[in-house]
Order: C-alpha cells, then structure tokens, then sequence
C-alpha cells in the first residue's frame, strides 16, 4: 500500500453510464483479486474524500483498469478523465479473495457494478485448473456489465436481468439453483449478498467469500469509518471486536464471518 | 528555519503533529512514512474498557470535508500499553495520549495507567466528542469540565492538553476553567456537530443520527476559536481542524496557535503530516520569519501584547 | 404537486423564501425575476435608525462558502416604511421583516412600527447575528431570548419568528424559551462565527475580525440543529442554510422544517430561488411525495411521533 | 444586468501568468466602460462564489473579452478554459466612468492588471474626438499588460516599471508630472490609486476617476459586502449613508466621492 500518481491510458465505455479507465502505474503492481484502491476525485466542493474502486482488468503488471457507474461527484469526476490525466491513487488495499488449494468447481456472482473484483479473480482460478462460470445480473440488458471481457477468459457467463430483457428474468442469485459450486465469489449490492450468503448457509458451501463495500474516508485503516459487525467477535478483543473494518480485514470476507 | 515549537512545558521538535482518531496509533501510518518526521503524535482516544464504537454507517461526505460517528471505537488502555505505545517507542517523535472516558472514574483511571509509562509526553483529555452518550457532557459545562481537570491534574504530572469543543456559547469560558484546574495546553478544536439527510433512504445518513464535521470546512470555526483562545488566555493552544497545508499551519500559528495538529486531511493524502512540515518551513521563509516562534500570533496582536506583559 | 407550506398561521404558496441579507428589499432580485414565484421574503434587517454597518473588508472566500461582517447596515424603519415596503406590496409573495436592534427597545420599536403596516406578513426576530456589537446578545441565554420575544410579542399580533443561532450550546433550549415567551416560529440558523487569515498582511482577513460562515459548508450543521428543534419541541421551524438546491430543500424538510430560506446562495446564482421552487416540485414528485406536506420529517421519526400525538 | 451563459472562443496568453479569454454572448452586449460581470469559476472548494472581472476588448456586439491574472483558485479556473467550454456571466454591473462632453485631453493610468476598463473607455474618448494618452506600470517588463492593444487602437502609450526594465523607472503616477490632462481614469492597485486621488486633489483636477476593486459576494447590490466609505455621505441617508457598495455606486467612483 502507497500513494502515487497514476496516469489514464485510455478511456472505454461499456454502458452508456459506465466507463472503464485504464490507468499506468509508476511501478509494477501485483494485486490480489479484491483488492481497490482509493482514487482521488479531484478538487470539487463535495470530493474532498478519495473514493474506494476495485481494480478490474490487468493488462500488464503497470497497465490495470477501474469500472464504475457515475453516480455522484467522485464517479462524474472520473468519467471526465481523458487519456494523460493524472490521479493520485492509493492502494492496493484490503484483502482479496483466498484462491483455492487446488482445482474446483468455482462461481462468481456479480450484480450491479460488481464484476470488477471478479475478472481478474475469474483469470486466476483458471491457472489453478478450475472450472469457472460467472452468473452476472442488472436492471436490464444494457446494464449488465463485463460479459464479453468474461467471455474473453473462455468461462461460462449466465446473465439475469430484473426485467428479462438478457437471460433469467429475476434476481441473479437465482441461477444458483441449478449450479453445482465447491466456491462461490460474489460481489454487488447487499440485498444480492444476503441472498448468497442465505445460500451458503443453507447447502452449506463454506467456500462461499463476499466483497463488501461501505463508506469509507481512508481506506488504509485509520478512521475506522468503514465498519461492519463481526459474526464471532475475537474474545480477546473484547468490545473492541464487535465491529471490523471493510477496508483493512475486507472487503472480502467469508460469508459468516460478518453480520450484514 | 528554526522548527522547534514549545507548548507549555512541551517541545516539539516542529509544530505539526497527526490528530487524534485520524491516525490510529500510528500502524498504518508508518508504513508510509518515518513517524520520527513528525513533531508529535495524537493517538486515538483510549477508554479504560475496550469500545465498540457505534453502528455503521458511520462516515458521510459533506461540502468540504466529511462527517463520523465513530463513537471512540478503541480496544482500551491494556491494549495501548501493552501493543500500540511499545510500537510508538520507536520512533523519535512526541506521543501525546489522547483519553476518554464515560464517567470522571474512567478518566483518572486512563491518566493513572499513562501516568509513569516510558514514551508518553503528555495527556490530551477529549471532553468534546459528539458521537458518544455524554460525550460532550465535560466540555460543555465550565465547572464539570473545571472539575474533571482538577481530578485528572492529582493523578499526573505530565503535560495535560485538555481538547475543546466548538459547541457551546463560550469557548473561552471553558478554557478558562480548565486553565484555572491545572491544564497545561489546550487543543482546539474537536468537531462541529452535523447531520446529512439521505433523501432516498429518508433518513440521516449517519446510524446514529448526528455526527462530527471536519476538514476544511472546519477551519474558519477552529481559526476563530484559537484566536480567540490566545488573545483572552494565557494558555498555550495547539490549532486542529481543516488544516491540509504549510500554509494553513502557518494561518493558525499567525492566529495564535503555537502548534497544530493534522487530522481529515490524511484520508485526503495519507502523506499530508510530513508533506506540511516541509511546506510550513517554505511559507515560514517566504514570509520572512526564520523561526516557528517569531510567526505566532503574528495576526494576533492583543495575544501578542498579552504576552510581553 | 401541492407546493403549499403552513408555518403555523403562515401559508406560502410554497415553502421557498429568500433569507434575510442576501436579498436586500427585493428591488435587486426583481430585476432578475417576478418575486412573486416566491413562498415568501424575508428582508434585510431594519433598525429604528439607520445602521453604517462594518468598515471594510466585509466579505471573504472559505472552502465551500464564505464569511460575512456587514454589520447590519440598513437604512433603518422609516425609509424601509417609506420606499421598501411599498415596492414589496408589488407582488403577491408574503413579506417578513426582520428585525434587529441593539438593545430590547431597540427592537420593540421596530415591531411597533411595523405592526399594523399593510403587506407584512410577519416578523423574523433577528437575535443571532455575530457581526454587531451584542449581536448574540439575546440568542445565547435563554432567559433573555425569552424576555425579548415576550416584550415584542405584547405589541403585536403578527405571526412572530425567531431566528436561532447556532453559536450556543443548546440551540434546543433557547428556541424553547422563544416557544414559552410567544414566538410562533423559529428560523434556523444564523451563521458560525467564524474566521479567515491574511497571510500576507498578517491579519484576520475581515476588518473586524471574525465574521459569520454561509453557503454549503454550513448544511450539515444546520440540518442537525433542525432536526433537533423539530423532534424536541412543538413549534414549526424555517430552515436556513446552504441551501442552493431543490434536493437541499428536500433535505430540510424531510429533518423537519415547515419551509426554507435560501441566502448565499443568490450570490453564485441569482435566480436560485425561483429554480429551488421548479426543482424541489420535481424532488418531491420523484421521492413519490404529492405535497409539500407529506415531505415534512420524513427523515425525522421523532417529530412526526410528536406531532400525531 | 442578467445572468446568462456565455461561451469562451478564443483563450490569448499576453503574459506568462495572464490570460484574456474572448467571449460569445448570447445577445448584443453595450456595457460602458468600466462596467464589469461576475463570472463563475467552476464548482471547486474555493470557488463558490463568482469572481468580478472588468470586461475588456469589444470585437463584436457579442464578442467581448476578459483578461486577468492568475492569482488565486478562481483565476486559475478560467485560466484552464478552453474555446468553446462555457461559463455563467451576470452583468454588466456597477457604474462605469462618464464620458466628457466633448473633445478633451484625456489620460488614462493603469497599474498591474488596470488595463481592461481602459481599453474601450480609450476608444469612446476617441470617438469623441479626445486627445488619449495611456500610461501603463508594472513591477517589470513583462508584467506590463495591453501596451500593443492600446497602440493599436492609434493613442499614445507611455510605460513604467519598477525595476526600469520598460520605460520610466518608478511609480507610474510618476509619469503624469509632465503631462497636461482634462480628464483622469485610473485603474489599479490601491496604492496608485491614492497617488492620482493626490494629484487630482493638487491640480485640481476635478474630472478625475478611479475605478476601485472589494471584494464582493454579489456584485449586484444586495450583499452589501463590497463596502467603501464615502467621503460626503448623503445626509438623508443617516448613518447608513456611511458606506457606498463598490459594485452598485462604482466601481468608477470620482476621486472625491470615497475614502480610499
Ligand atoms: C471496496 C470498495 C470497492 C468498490 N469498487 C467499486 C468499483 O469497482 N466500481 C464502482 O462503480 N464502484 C465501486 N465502489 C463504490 C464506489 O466507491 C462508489 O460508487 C463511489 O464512492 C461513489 O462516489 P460518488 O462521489 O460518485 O457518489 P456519492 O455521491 O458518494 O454517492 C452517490 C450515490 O451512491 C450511493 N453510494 C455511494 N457510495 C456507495 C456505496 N459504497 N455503496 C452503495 N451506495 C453507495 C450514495 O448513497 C448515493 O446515493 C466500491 C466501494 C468499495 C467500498
Ligand atoms: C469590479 C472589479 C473588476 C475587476 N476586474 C478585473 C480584471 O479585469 N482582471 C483581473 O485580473 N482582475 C480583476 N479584478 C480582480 C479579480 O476579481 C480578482 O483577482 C479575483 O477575484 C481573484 O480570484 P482568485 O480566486 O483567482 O483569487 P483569490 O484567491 O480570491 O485571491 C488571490 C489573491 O489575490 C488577492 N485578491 C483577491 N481579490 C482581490 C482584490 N479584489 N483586490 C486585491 N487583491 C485581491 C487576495 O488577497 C489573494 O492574495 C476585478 C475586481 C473587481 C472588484
Ligand atoms: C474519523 C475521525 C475520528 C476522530 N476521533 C477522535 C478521537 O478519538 N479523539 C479526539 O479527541 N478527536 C477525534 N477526532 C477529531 C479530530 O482529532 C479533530 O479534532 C477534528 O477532526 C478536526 O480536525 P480536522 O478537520 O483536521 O480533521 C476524530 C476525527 C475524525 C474525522
Ligand atoms: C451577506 C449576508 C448578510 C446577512 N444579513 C442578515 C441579516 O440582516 N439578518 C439576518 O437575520 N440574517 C442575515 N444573514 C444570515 C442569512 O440570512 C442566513 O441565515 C445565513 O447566511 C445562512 O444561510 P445561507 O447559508 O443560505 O446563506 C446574512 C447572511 C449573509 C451571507
Ligand atoms: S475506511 Fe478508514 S478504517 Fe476503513
Ligand atoms: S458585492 Fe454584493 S453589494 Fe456589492
């Protein structure tokens, strides 16, 4: 984790509220799969706070990108970048998700934004032999996000849209019904996270490992801003254990370890 | 440029310490930067008792800066001597105890564990945080606050920094009383309270409701308030809030503050500490002073005169 | 959308007025637009006799606003009487006289004066302005709040408001002391004194000093003090300050505030509060809310239990 | 006076740190001489308030131009616009300077960044058939701004500079000793500004005028924020009559109306 100046390479849109920023890093960067990075959103009235985005693809160890949808200032400053701007970003940070031992039968979820963490995730079980299928869900067709760069990997990708215009008509997490898992990685928003975690709780699949977001001022750890309650608190933390922050012993957790 | 900074009976080694909550204690930090760069260090404040803090969601932004509800999440005193004050040792840099307690016991009980542990410099007690029940309760009152002071002043003879809230009628009130009890510094300030509605959600953003206001929207409160502070006592004041620049630490020490401490800022640009050491020693130059004293209260002139008196 | 908002015996048209000083007596902003698209105005304070005000600088920048020390320069009951007033009757919109005096004469003859004086729909005590001489006189001390609100509400029968500053420890207790001695309304808040240093001439930037904070940096703190009055207290509350949009109008209302004033805000966009009105329609449209009513803390479980009692 | 959005067509940099944006309005424009509009400098943190600029050359009817140093948050805003970005404008504002009423000898004295009201009052004053010499001080050669605009328009230019590296070396109020003047319009930093209040007083030379800057909120009249004292007030208006508003009553005062 360090702060340093990155510089945008190139600028894609995937939806037409989505951009994809591909950015250079002064050095070789060696993320883990969920990890992100505070980006700083510029110098505006209401973007004092850098804002937390996960990396998404990496197309060389200085070359990586970030997705998102604007939403507010932060997102709107960003989607304004053009190639040779500068940002400062500080990062990676948190922890990512724990790769398997060995071959398995693995599922990614992702709805909403959520298929960043996921890509380079994606890459990486494939290395280790696994078989891999991404299930990914919107509102509506021109929504879903990251499904011919998850193809490009060679993996399956089912689609659920709440409007049935692409694929299962209904939540994504329904699709999990009919598909065999040892892991399952899932990222999007918290209704769509309690479904999974509902499901690993019910098959059971232990294996089951969710990226959480939440407000966040540093992202390093120092504010405790980002809290999130502990399942089993740490005894010898006393009441100091009852809350863990997403940015330090996150955002990836397993699914009973955090109360959402 | 002569850095060196005296409050009271402490010396820093320059003026520009990390304030207290926005640094943890100091982990995170010094896998950054080397901590010894810093004229001092506020840790986060420590309770008898480990704290939970209160629920998510505990940070908003808002114009210029941001709000947090943490409610003094803290693993308590035993972990801070033993784990966090054996790291600070380390490094050659002032440790200032930032304590909190629910109750008068709670206080004198974290300033009776500090008292005597190689590696502190002093005491801030934090009377004025507004994301806990009774958090406020010491700050706005001068004679409980007057009180808890006296108690705290039995139990320590080291440098006692008392932190004051910007919500009440009378900032200097207070700080009067706890002058007259023994305090030895004061810190201003702590932050303003605040709410952000979430309009989808109908409710306050923040779990709890209100919560603390910081960053740079907090300066022009704090700027008045330490001028203040130091045309009306003869107290020596540390300047916290909203500070991100060498030139807004020059803005407090012109404004009487004979040191500052950095907080929101870090979240900003986690290297903003040492980067505002090096850029007060510029502005200081630029100005044409040749030391952190010659500069304070240079905007202050009935703090000055109060002085030479 | 039902745009209209009661604040107590009060109905506008909708819950969108013009703060006092930042709108003059209205001859400025009708050259810009019909003033009668408004909820109503409040108007720049008037005096028995007319006011010099500060010396300059009067005005500064701050992150996310700015500070202010006019000082309350006005030329005072007659010519506003004789030339304001009578331009004001123009248009359908509902007219508030804010008063301000340095002493409780002072005000009382103001309410006097005004009282009786066709076009006046009300009167907005200003007891909180930072930058006169005893300008927070009457708003820092409940007792004297009281006793002022008491004395003028003898002389009149108009609809009395009374504008709150947020420079106390308890704003809550001191819009109670209005409620008990008559007010029918409280407007929240006046500005955070506040400060700006001139690093080159090494003074407060201000002339006089400190001055008062507006704009956006001071929502968060007004929507808290809102929030407040609302759930504690059984009197209609004006919400101000930093309010420059429809979704920040909504805000308001939903922390439980009856209507809005809206002041710095002029000075980045004149025609901000005929375009607050169009756009808050929208806001409450979009939140799924038919009238301006059913918006009201919504965000505020608290006071809407209060007031089903 | 009313706001409205203009757009940038032509950014000139006259200056290393100076910058004259050209401007299309959406209708004509005829403010006088002297006149200025707020213009808003973007959504930062510092910049909530509009700015006052002085307009300074007219091309067309909707072509007016800007030129300003960049000293603070707000000037290096416009300075980073480009042709065609936009921006909101609300004027003209204030009261510009009287014109004689016929052919006079008239000067014109501008310090640092004095010179935008000056050019078009300069080509009014010619118009009249007025004789118009301008004097220009700066702190060094490269700081003195509108010298080949003013020569272009056919009127003499005479300069100043502290360090000598342009003309006369000294104070520009230095110049006006050897010159003969019916009229006086000087636009500057307050200390020349007190120089040429000297001079007009010493003549006399009644038809003397200064155009004076505050810092202003509005710049429309109704914050009363840009305060200046009046040397008579007006005694109907009582105490309140103390102060003139910079924006309303001036910005071009006669030397004798204020206290500078
Ligand atoms: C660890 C982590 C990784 C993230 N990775 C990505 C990513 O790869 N791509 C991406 O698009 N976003 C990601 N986010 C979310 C992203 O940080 C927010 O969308 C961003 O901060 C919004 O900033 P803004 O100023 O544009 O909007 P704001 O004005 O801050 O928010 C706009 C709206 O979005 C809502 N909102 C803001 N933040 C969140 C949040 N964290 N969760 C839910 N709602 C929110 C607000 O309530 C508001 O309604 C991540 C968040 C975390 C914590
Ligand atoms: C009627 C009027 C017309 C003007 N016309 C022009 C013009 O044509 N061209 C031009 O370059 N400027 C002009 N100005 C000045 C211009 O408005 C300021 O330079 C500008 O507001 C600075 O904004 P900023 O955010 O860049 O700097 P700020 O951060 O606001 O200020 C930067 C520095 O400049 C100083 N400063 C700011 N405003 C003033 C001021 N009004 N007088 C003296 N010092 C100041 C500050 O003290 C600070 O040190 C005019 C001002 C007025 C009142
Ligand atoms: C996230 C956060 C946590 C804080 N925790 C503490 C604390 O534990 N003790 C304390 O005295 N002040 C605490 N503060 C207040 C800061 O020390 C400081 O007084 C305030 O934030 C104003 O300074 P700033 O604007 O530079 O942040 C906290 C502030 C923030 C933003
Ligand atoms: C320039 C200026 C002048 C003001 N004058 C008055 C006044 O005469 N009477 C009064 O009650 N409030 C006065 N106020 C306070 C405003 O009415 C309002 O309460 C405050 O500015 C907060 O709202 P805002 O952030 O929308 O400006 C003044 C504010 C400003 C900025
Ligand atoms: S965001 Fe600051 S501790 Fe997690
Ligand atoms: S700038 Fe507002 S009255 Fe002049």
């Amino acid at each position: 984790m360090r702060p340093r100046e990155i510089r945008v390479v190139e600028r894609l849109q995937p939806a037409p509220d989505c951009v994809e920023l591909v950015c250079e890093f002064p050095e070789d960067e060696g993320p883990q799969s969920g990890q992100f990075y505070m980006l700083s959103v510029g110098d505006g009235r209401d973007t004092y706070l850098p804002r937390p985005f996960s990396f998404y693809r990496v197309f060389s160890p200085r070359r990586l990108s970030f997705l998102f949808r604007v939403v507010g200032p932060g997102t709107r400053f960003l989607a304004g970048l053009r190639p040779r701007d500068r940002l400062q970003a500080m990062g990676p940070l948190g922890r990512g998700f724990p790769l398997p031992d060995g071959p398995e039968r693995a599922v990614l979820v992702a709805g909403g934004v959520g298929v960043p963490p996921l890509w380079s995730l994606a890459r990486s079980l494939l290395g280790l032999g696994c078989e891999v299928t991404a299930l990914l869900g919107a509102r509506t067709r021109s929504a879903v996000l990251g499904r011919p760069e998850l193809e490009a990997l060679g993996i399956q990708v089912l689609t659920a849209t709440d409007d049935g215009s692409m694929g299962h008509r209904g939540p994504v997490t329904e699709l999990l019904g009919g598909i065999e898992a040892d892991g399952l990685y899932a990222c999007g928003p918290e209704g769509m996270l309690r479904a999974v975690r509902d499901i690993a709780a019910a098959r059971p699949l232990p294996r089951t490992y969710l990226a959480l977001e939440a407000a966040m001022a540093c992202g390093y750890g120092i504010c405790l801003g980002c809290a999130v309650e502990r399942a089993q608190p740490d005894p010898a933390l006393g009441a100091y254990g009852t809350y863990a922050r997403v940015c330090r012993e996150g955002p990836v957790f397993r699914w009973d370890e955090v109360r959402i | 440029m002569e850095m060196q900074a005296r409050v009271g009976r402490l010396l820093f080694k320059n003026p520009v310490l990390t304030a207290s909550g926005t640094f943890g204690y100091g982990r995170e930090a010094a896998e950054l930067y080397d901590l010894s760069l810093l004229g001092g260090v506020m840790v986060k404040g420590v309770s008898r008792d480990p704290w939970p803090g209160n629920g998510p969601i505990r940070i908003a932004r808002i114009p210029g800066g941001m709000l947090n509800a943490i409610g003094l999440q803290n693993p308590g005193l035993r972990h801070f001597l033993e784990v966090d004050l054996p790291f600070l040792r380390h490094y050659d840099t002032q440790v200032i105890v930032n304590v909190v307690g629910h109750d008068e016991a709670g206080f004198v009980d974290v300033v009776r564990g500090v008292h005597g542990q190689p590696g502190v410099a002093g005491i801030e007690l934090n009377i004025s945080c507004p994301n806990v029940a009774d958090g406020l309760l010491f700050s706005q009152d001068p004679d409980r606050a007057g009180r808890l002071v006296g108690l705290v002043r039995q139990e320590t003879s080291l440098p006692l920094i008392v932190k004051l809230s910007p919500n009440v009628t009378d900032p200097v009130e207070i700080g009067a009383a706890c002058q007259a009890a023994g305090a030895d510094a004061l810190s201003a300030i702590n932050t303003v309270i605040g709410m952000a509605i979430d309009v989808e959600r109908r409710r306050p953003v923040i779990g709890i409701g209100s919560a603390g206001i910081s960053g740079p929207a907090l300066k022009p409160v704090a700027l008045r308030i330490v001028y203040d502070l130091a045309r009306k006592l003869d107290i020596p004041v540390i300047g916290i809030g909203g500070i991100e620049s060498g030139r807004d630490a020059l803005e407090y020490l012109m404004a009487g503050a004979r040191a500052v401490a950095v907080g929101t800022a870090v979240f900003r640009d986690p290297l903003a500490p040492p980067r505002i050491v090096a850029e007060l020693a510029r502005e200081l130059a630029a100005q044409g002073f040749a030391a952190v004293d010659e500069a304070w209260a240079a905007a202050n002139p009935e703090a000055r005169r109060r002085q030479s008196r």
